[in-house]
């Protein structure tokens, strides 16, 4: 019947829609800010740690930048290892223990409790880690130098007052525990019903069930969840400046007094006291440390390329 | 800005803000002078951020701060954007404070020991408390046997450069590195700021920290040895040696950066001493804020001043004769 | 009320696949036309195109017309807000707005599009589109109440109600009751009985019964293998098309004993 | 095979067999303590040290984990000893997690509680020597610093979101994406001194210090985070609802504002949150930015403002002559900070009760 | 390989929630019993029971015994585990696992029994299981690609092949052919009709078509209202219940014109 040319009725046609246009130039400008805020952030380090690179360095004792960045950026990633190694496990056990562990009711109450960790501020975290852990761990470490010294991590003499990397980490690993916890928690709860039901149909056991639904859908977020620990752990500054017995030294030992410092807390540690030079070199440090931290975000992705996110939305 | 504008204060009817930025070994004096001279001017607020002393430099210097502490003398040909084009920056030294070197036994409260001694604990030389060099000094002390933990500042401080200056200048064999802010050597244990190593030395025994002796507490100290006696620090001991003290050649007028002989061998003095100052310019840009910093600074080195930061963060009060010439230093600023 | 809808050529993509090909089709004003296939054909993503749904899943477009009583949906300038108040649309499963409670569920296409109504036109409009979607007996104590506390039948027949209260002129339904037990099946059926006294009605099916029972016209839509773009083979009253339809394709489809 | 009878149930179980009771953990779990307990009271007693209660815990747990899975092995086969063990291994991480939280819980409520009083939330530190004083100007600050962070990160965060989860297509998405994950690791002393380089330069004062400084390094550390929670909250509202509204005729941006972020709500609250967490207790850059005083600033954007974190490290730091006086201000700073999120903390929970999807599956 | 199911008394409770009343039925071992009735009178609920997944629901429990060949599966020290081996289940929506290949979806349950089972033995239980879901000739070029890339039919089958491959004695079916297309449901049915000659299956289905093509039983349930517990109306041979049940509802509701 209607074999006319389609012209659309003004019924259709569209006033063009302003509110829908500004709201997602609102959106885009939101995204877009954070390339510019992040943009300012590099060029700031960028220009200021300029300086740094000319040849008159000399900043404590060390004659160029390499030389001084380097202890620093070792025990950045060294810290930050040891502490991933001890929260990332212990984390995925408190969130599997609340998801799929723990009397309902009490679920909510054990993530809030894990939550209140989230609260506390790196001071004092600085300060229980200098004035109680520390000495909590001294004995433990004397014992290992004493019995386990023939291993090269815990070579030497022990130190006399416990504030050793490891000490830095355990505090490091706490800091970023409730961060990686609710993260994962969040994931685990999403995991589909169908499949936790699948397996137990199969006899599956409670652990079983676990490695066949949740973990491996739980993967990916597992990574995210790292990533951000993994960041607060990279640039944490007061815990580690208040804890920490640094030097500038590049050493594995767990247990001793000489440990290699942090770029963040070396920056909190100089920074009061620097001028000139010395200033464009801690800011330099901290251009170093943010490359450090594109480069792990780099490889995380990298390894969620390998195992991607299975289900979920989009 | 807040300042209250209640004239109600009955001694005064100065007003405005005051900042300063500066060295964190001052940081108790000033919170002491402040309370006392915003007492007096109710309109009035001074506010002193104890960052450090690089910090301080670098605000008085970059026009950042009103004024500034430091415990190292500003260069002679600094400037100032703050002070007025024929003002200069001054280096008014207002806080003498003695360094104790702190140590934690059981059941000893004194040590003596020559510099020599204390480097080579630092250094890591010595490495337990019934060292020979340690016991010779002592006797009739019943030594442990045990490790010496060392400990230091990991952060840059003015503390450790005194106590570097001191040791490279008595005992310069032995401690061979310049005398720096930050710790030179590697053996020991750092720990941040005073408080840390307070903390540090307090929690765990065989330790040995050195550290602004209002700080020392119960912990023990050493005496140092000092010509053939060993002297215990006290405020009077301290302020002998600044006494002995010549002001640095080629400053201009008004500028007081002392020379402190520490290889002093006369009867009580105390030589492990710091002395901070408080860097201001000799005539502001702003007239205001001259006067302001005039008032404050005069209420600094007033002898109740002096006193009160005596009794409340334990240093060292200036002697008459500094008082004086700081006076004179900062007369420029009301003119 | 209603309109005719004419789809012409219609090529419909996901990015670079192509899954619906050359569809040609006219469907009469106040009817109900059924669409059937097997899985994976391509009926769903062809009654989307019929409200510009399609275009909301990502790199998805369109080729061809598609004539909304003459003018096209897919035209220069056509606002597709405007093509959907026109032509509404129930799907699979029932999704009541969670946050939202009965009554504004019924209401949501006016209140979320921020048009102000008067009290008493909103419990007008709210019973009216309830009574049309055969569910106002059964809430009409507890409008107050969320509208995902409702069973799935009475969750579709929500559905249905929201979709109607916006009073569109065409209405699609993907599936409507393949979530749903015998005793709500009937109930949406009876009501698309009643509503295509006033709307032009598509229906997505699997169940030939269903089929046979509630439609018109019949379209039959199959595909050759996966990877295969879907096709309309054969479209017709439905009478026809379950007892002699043209094609051997559509009798071996409908004459599967399946229900 | 099959017998016809029923069977009473009074007769052996074939499903039952192999079991180990239901008490048999917690016997084994006091046996392993009780050897642990006696192994140290021996080292204890022959060695004459103190006796270790870590040392009790630890072995005594390793025991648990060792004997429990052993027994059942035997009893009860490999995979019930496996699920036996790892139920251990979890219980027993999520256990490790309560030492050092009790442990700090315990030393800042301890020490904090002795000026936990009216005073302290009354007074500033305004011509303060020694005893007495309070924090007001530091909880003033803190709040206003942190509530500058909040307006500026929240709407920043949550449009991001919203360009990543509903307008986002290709590399723009996927490098903002990466650009956030990037940003939560930058240290946040640097924050502080990127803030301070903005500003001086923006008001051409080296000396600047604000409040509002501090809010701006601290949304630097906040906006990934309520970014990455948003997105993720955002990621979880069901196509469904979104088709269902554009069905309706609703234009995209009324279906974000009233269909997808109701929805979302609750789990934004507590994204934001955690975000208002992570950085209300930041220190290194406020003391960089905001500056340092003893007295009452209600202004954001002028003069120096004083926060709770930076009272707490300086009340720790220079404490003055009066050291137990200083400390007792410090560590009831950092009680009224954890106190200020756990308050946070239920508003969240609250606004996640009020506004969660009702009766879901 | 087949066993029998007798129901004694039992109560399911959702909390304090009363969801099944009363039910007693004996389930002959090698025969396919149906469950059917209106949404939400139970049926999946009851069938939960059976193999004790009812629990995996917080709050969840249940009242009266279930006999299978006699072993209470409710009794003192009872292992969930052990029974959920013996009484395999199969859901209306196919949940393969979406990291594993095809592979190793099949083999997901008899590798957690033993760990080193020979590559040999393996495939040929592979093999055997798909076969035997008959989806081999669909899949056998490609068993390491993932499960999910199947389409939904062959999914459902591949979660048979799964169920079926730890050799349960007692094969649970919560409508498997719901999500599916006629084409698919046609391979299921079959395969159902194969697998009873092993298996006591128990099916549940909303198609009365369906019911009464595959099973040998029927058990009707109602519920009388919402809140109400649902409970066994009648439970017959199918042909019986079919033709000339007992009890009016279920005359009733099988005689509804539903398919
Ligand atoms: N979002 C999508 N992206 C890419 N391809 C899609 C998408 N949705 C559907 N397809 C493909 O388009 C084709 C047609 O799918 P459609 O969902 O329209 O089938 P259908 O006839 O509705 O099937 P069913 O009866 O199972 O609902 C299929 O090959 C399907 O794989
Ligand atoms: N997880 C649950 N918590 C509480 N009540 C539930 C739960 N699951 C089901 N119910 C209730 O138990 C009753 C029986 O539900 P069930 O799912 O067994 O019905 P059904 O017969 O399988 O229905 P359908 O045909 O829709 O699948 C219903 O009233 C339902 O609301
Ligand atoms: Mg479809
Ligand atoms: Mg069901
Ligand atoms: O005053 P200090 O530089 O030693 O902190």
């Amino acid at each position: 019947m209607s074999s006319a040319p389609a012209a659309a009725s003004p019924k259709l046609r569209a006033k063009g829609r302003p509110a829908d246009i500004i709201f997602q130039g609102i959106s885009t400008f939101a995204g877009i800010s954070i390339l510019v805020m992040l943009g300012l952030v590099a060029i700031f380090l960028v220009v200021q740690s300029i300086p740094a690179f000319g040849p008159d360095f000399d900043v404590k004792g060390t004659s160029n930048f390499l030389e001084y960045v380097g202890p620093l950026a070792f025990g950045t990633v060294w810290a930050s290892f040891l502490a991933m190694i001890m929260a990332v496990p212990v984390a995925i056990g408190i969130a599997l223990f609340i998801t799929h562990f723990a009397p309902r009711k009490l679920a909510s109450t054990i993530g809030f409790v894990i939550d209140l960790l989230a609260a506390v501020p790196s001071v004092v975290f600085g300060l229980w880690g200098a004035n109680v852990l520390a000495g909590f761990m001294k004995p433990a470490y004397a014992w290992l130098s004493d019995n386990l010294g023939f291993i090269p991590l815990f070579a030497g003499t022990a130190s006399g007052t416990g504030r050793t990397i490891l000490t830095a980490s355990i505090v490091l690993a706490v800091m970023v525990l409730p961060i990686i916890t609710a993260l994962s928690r969040e994931v685990f709860l999403q995991t589909p019903r169908l499949h936790e039901e699948a397996s137990l149909a199969l006899g599956a056991t409670r652990w079983e069930m676990i490695k066949m639904a949740v973990l491996p859908f739980g993967a990916s977020g597992i990574v995210s969840a790292s990533i951000l620990g993994l960041g607060r752990a990279l640039g944490e500054t007061m815990a580690i400046a208040m804890v920490l017995s640094p030097s500038l030294v590049v050493s594995f030992i767990l247990t001793s007094g000489t440990n290699p410092s942090t770029i963040a807390s070396n920056i909190a540690l100089s920074f009061p006291e620097a001028h000139g030079n010395e200033v464009s070199a801690l800011i330099a440090t901290g251009l170093v440390l943010f490359i450090i931290t594109i480069l792990v975000n780099g490889l995380a992705r990298w390894l969620l390329g390998r195992n991607p996110r299975t289900g979920g939305a989009k | 800005d807040e300042s209250e504008d209640t004239t109600g204060g009955e001694t005064s009817s100065i007003s405005g803000t005051l900042n300063g930025v500066g060295a964190s070994s001052m940081g108790g004096a000033q919170t002491v002078w402040i309370a006392g001279f915003q007492t007096a001017n109710p309109d009035v607020t001074v506010n002193y951020d104890p960052a450090g002393s690089g910090a301080g430099v670098e605000a008085i210097t970059g026009g950042g701060a009103d004024y500034a502490g430091s415990d190292a003398v500003l260069e002679a040909d600094a400037t100032s954007p703050v002070c007025a084009a024929d003002g200069y920056p001054v280096n008014l030294p207002v806080y003498i404070s003695p360094v104790a070197v702190v140590f934690n036994l059981e059941g000893i409260d004194s040590l003596n020991m020559d510099a020599e001694t204390i480097a080579n604990i630092f250094k890591g030389e010595i490495t337990n408390w019934n060292d020979e060099a340690i016991a010779s000094q002592n006797e009739g002390v019943e030594l442990p046997d045990q490790a010496i933990t060392a400990v230091h500042r990991s952060d840059e401080s003015g503390t450790t450069e005194n106590f570097a200056e001191y040791l490279s200048a008595v005992a310069p064999d032995t401690w061979d590195a310049e005398p720096d802010k930050v710790f030179p050597y590697e053996g020991g244990e750092g720990a941040q700021q005073t408080s840390g190593v307070i903390d540090a030395v307090t929690n765990n025994q065989g330790t040995i920290g050195y550290a602004d002796a209002s700080r020392a507490g119960e912990l023990g100290t050493v005496a140092l040895k000092v010509g053939e006696e060993y002297v215990e620090f006290s405020a009077d001991a301290a302020a002998a040696v600044v006494e002995t003290a010549t002001i640095e050649e080629g400053r201009q007028d008004g500028d007081l950066a002392f020379e402190i002989d520490r290889t002093t061998t006369e009867s009580g003095v105390y030589p492990l001493v710091l002395v901070s100052y408080t860097v201001a310019c000799s005539s502001y840009e702003d007239a205001e804020k001259g006067a302001l910093v005039h008032a404050y600074l005069t209420h600094v080195i007033s002898e109740e001043g002096q006193q009160a930061a005596a009794d409340e963060a334990g240093s060292a009060p200036i002697s008459a004769s500094i008082r004086d010439q700081i006076t004179e230093s900062i007369a420029g600023m009301v003119e | 009320m209603s309109k005719r809808i004419e789809a012409k050529d219609l090529n419909v993509y996901y990015g670079d696949f192509l899954a619906v090909e050359g569809v040609t089709m006219n469907i009469e004003p106040r009817s109900v036309t059924a669409l059937i296939g097997p899985s994976g054909c391509g009926k769903s993503t062809f009654i989307r195109t019929l409200n510009r749904m399609h275009e909301v899943i990502p790199g998805a477009h369109v080729k061809g017309q598609v004539l909304l009583d003459g003018d096209n949906l897919y035209g220069d300038g056509v606002d597709p807000v405007l093509v959907r108040r026109q032509v509404g649309m129930v799907f699979q499963r029932p999704n009541p707005f969670p946050t939202m409670s009965i009554r504004d569920n019924v209401l949501a296409g006016v209140k979320l599009n921020n048009r102000r109504i008067a009290k008493s036109d909103a419990e007008a409009l709210v019973e009216k589109s309830l009574r049309g979607a055969n569910l106002w007996n059964e809430v009409k104590d507890r409008l107050e109440l969320p509208g995902s506390g409702l069973s799935g039948g009475q969750q579709q027949r929500l559905c249905i109600a929201r979709a109607i209260a916006v009073s569109p002129e065409v209405l699609l339904m993907d599936e409507p009751c393949s979530a749903l037990d015998p005793i709500s099946t009937l109930a949406i059926e009876d009501l698309i009985g009643e509503l295509k006294q006033e709307y032009t009605i598509v229906i997505v099916t699997h169940n030939m019964q269903q089929a046979s029972r509630v439609s018109d016209s019949t379209a039959f839509f199959n595909i050759a293998g996966t990877g295969k773009p879907g096709k309309l083979i054969e479209y017709d009253e439905t009478t026809k098309m379950f007892s002699n339809p043209n094609e051997k394709s559509t009798e071996d489809y409908v004459s599967g004993r399946f229900g | 095979m099959t017998t016809a009878t029923a069977a009473t149930g009074s007769k052996r179980n074939t499903l039952t067999a192999g079991q180990l009771s239901k008490w048999a953990p917690w016997v084994t779990l006091a046996a392993s303590f009780a050897l642990a307990a006696g192994l140290f009271m021996l080292v204890a007693v022959a060695s004459s040290t103190d006796f270790s209660w870590a040392g009790v815990a630890i072995v005594g747990y390793i025991l648990f984990l060792i004997i429990l899975p052993v027994v059942s092995r035997i009893v009860e086969g490999g995979r019930k000893a496996m699920d036996r063990f790892m139920t251990g291994l979890v219980t027993g991480a999520f256990l490790l997690a309560f030492i050092p939280l009790l442990s700090l819980m315990w030393t800042v409520v301890s020490e904090g509680a002795a000026r936990f009083d009216v005073q302290y939330f009354t007074e500033s530190m305004r011509n303060v020597v020694g005893e007495g004083g309070g924090a007001i100007h530091a909880l003033v600050g803190t709040l206003l610093v942190t509530l500058g962070a909040t307006v500026i990160s929240v709407p920043v965060g949550i449009f991001t979101a919203i360009y990543l989860v509903e307008y986002g297509r290709g590399w723009v998405a996927k490098g903002i994406t990466t650009l956030v994950d990037i940003m939560t690791g930058i240290p946040s002393i640097v924050t502080g001194l990127f803030a301070f380089a903005l500003f001086s330069l923006l008001f051409s004062d080296p000396g600047y210090r604000s409040g509002i400084g501090g809010s701006v390094a601290l949304s630097v550390l906040m906006i990934p985070t309520v970014v990455r929670s948003t997105e993720e909250m955002l990621k979880l509202v069901p196509n469904e609802l979104r088709e269902a509204s554009y069905a309706l005729g609703v234009p995209k941006w009324l279906t974000i504002v009233k269909v997808v972020l109701p929805t979302a709500l609750a789990g934004i609250a507590t994204g934001v949150t955690l975000a208002i967490a992570r950085v209300i207790g930041e220190t290194a850059p406020l003391l960089i930015i905001a500056g340092f005083t003893a007295s009452m600033n209600y202004n954001l954007f002028s003069e120096r403002m004083m926060t709770l974190p930076v009272y707490v490290y300086n009340q720790y730091i220079a404490p003055g002559m009066n050291v137990s006086a200083a400390h007792e201000r410090a560590w009831t700073g950092a009680l009224t900070l954890i106190l200020i999120v756990v308050v946070l903390n239920l508003i969240a929970r609250l606004v996640a009760k009020i506004f969660a999807p009702k009766a879901g599956r």
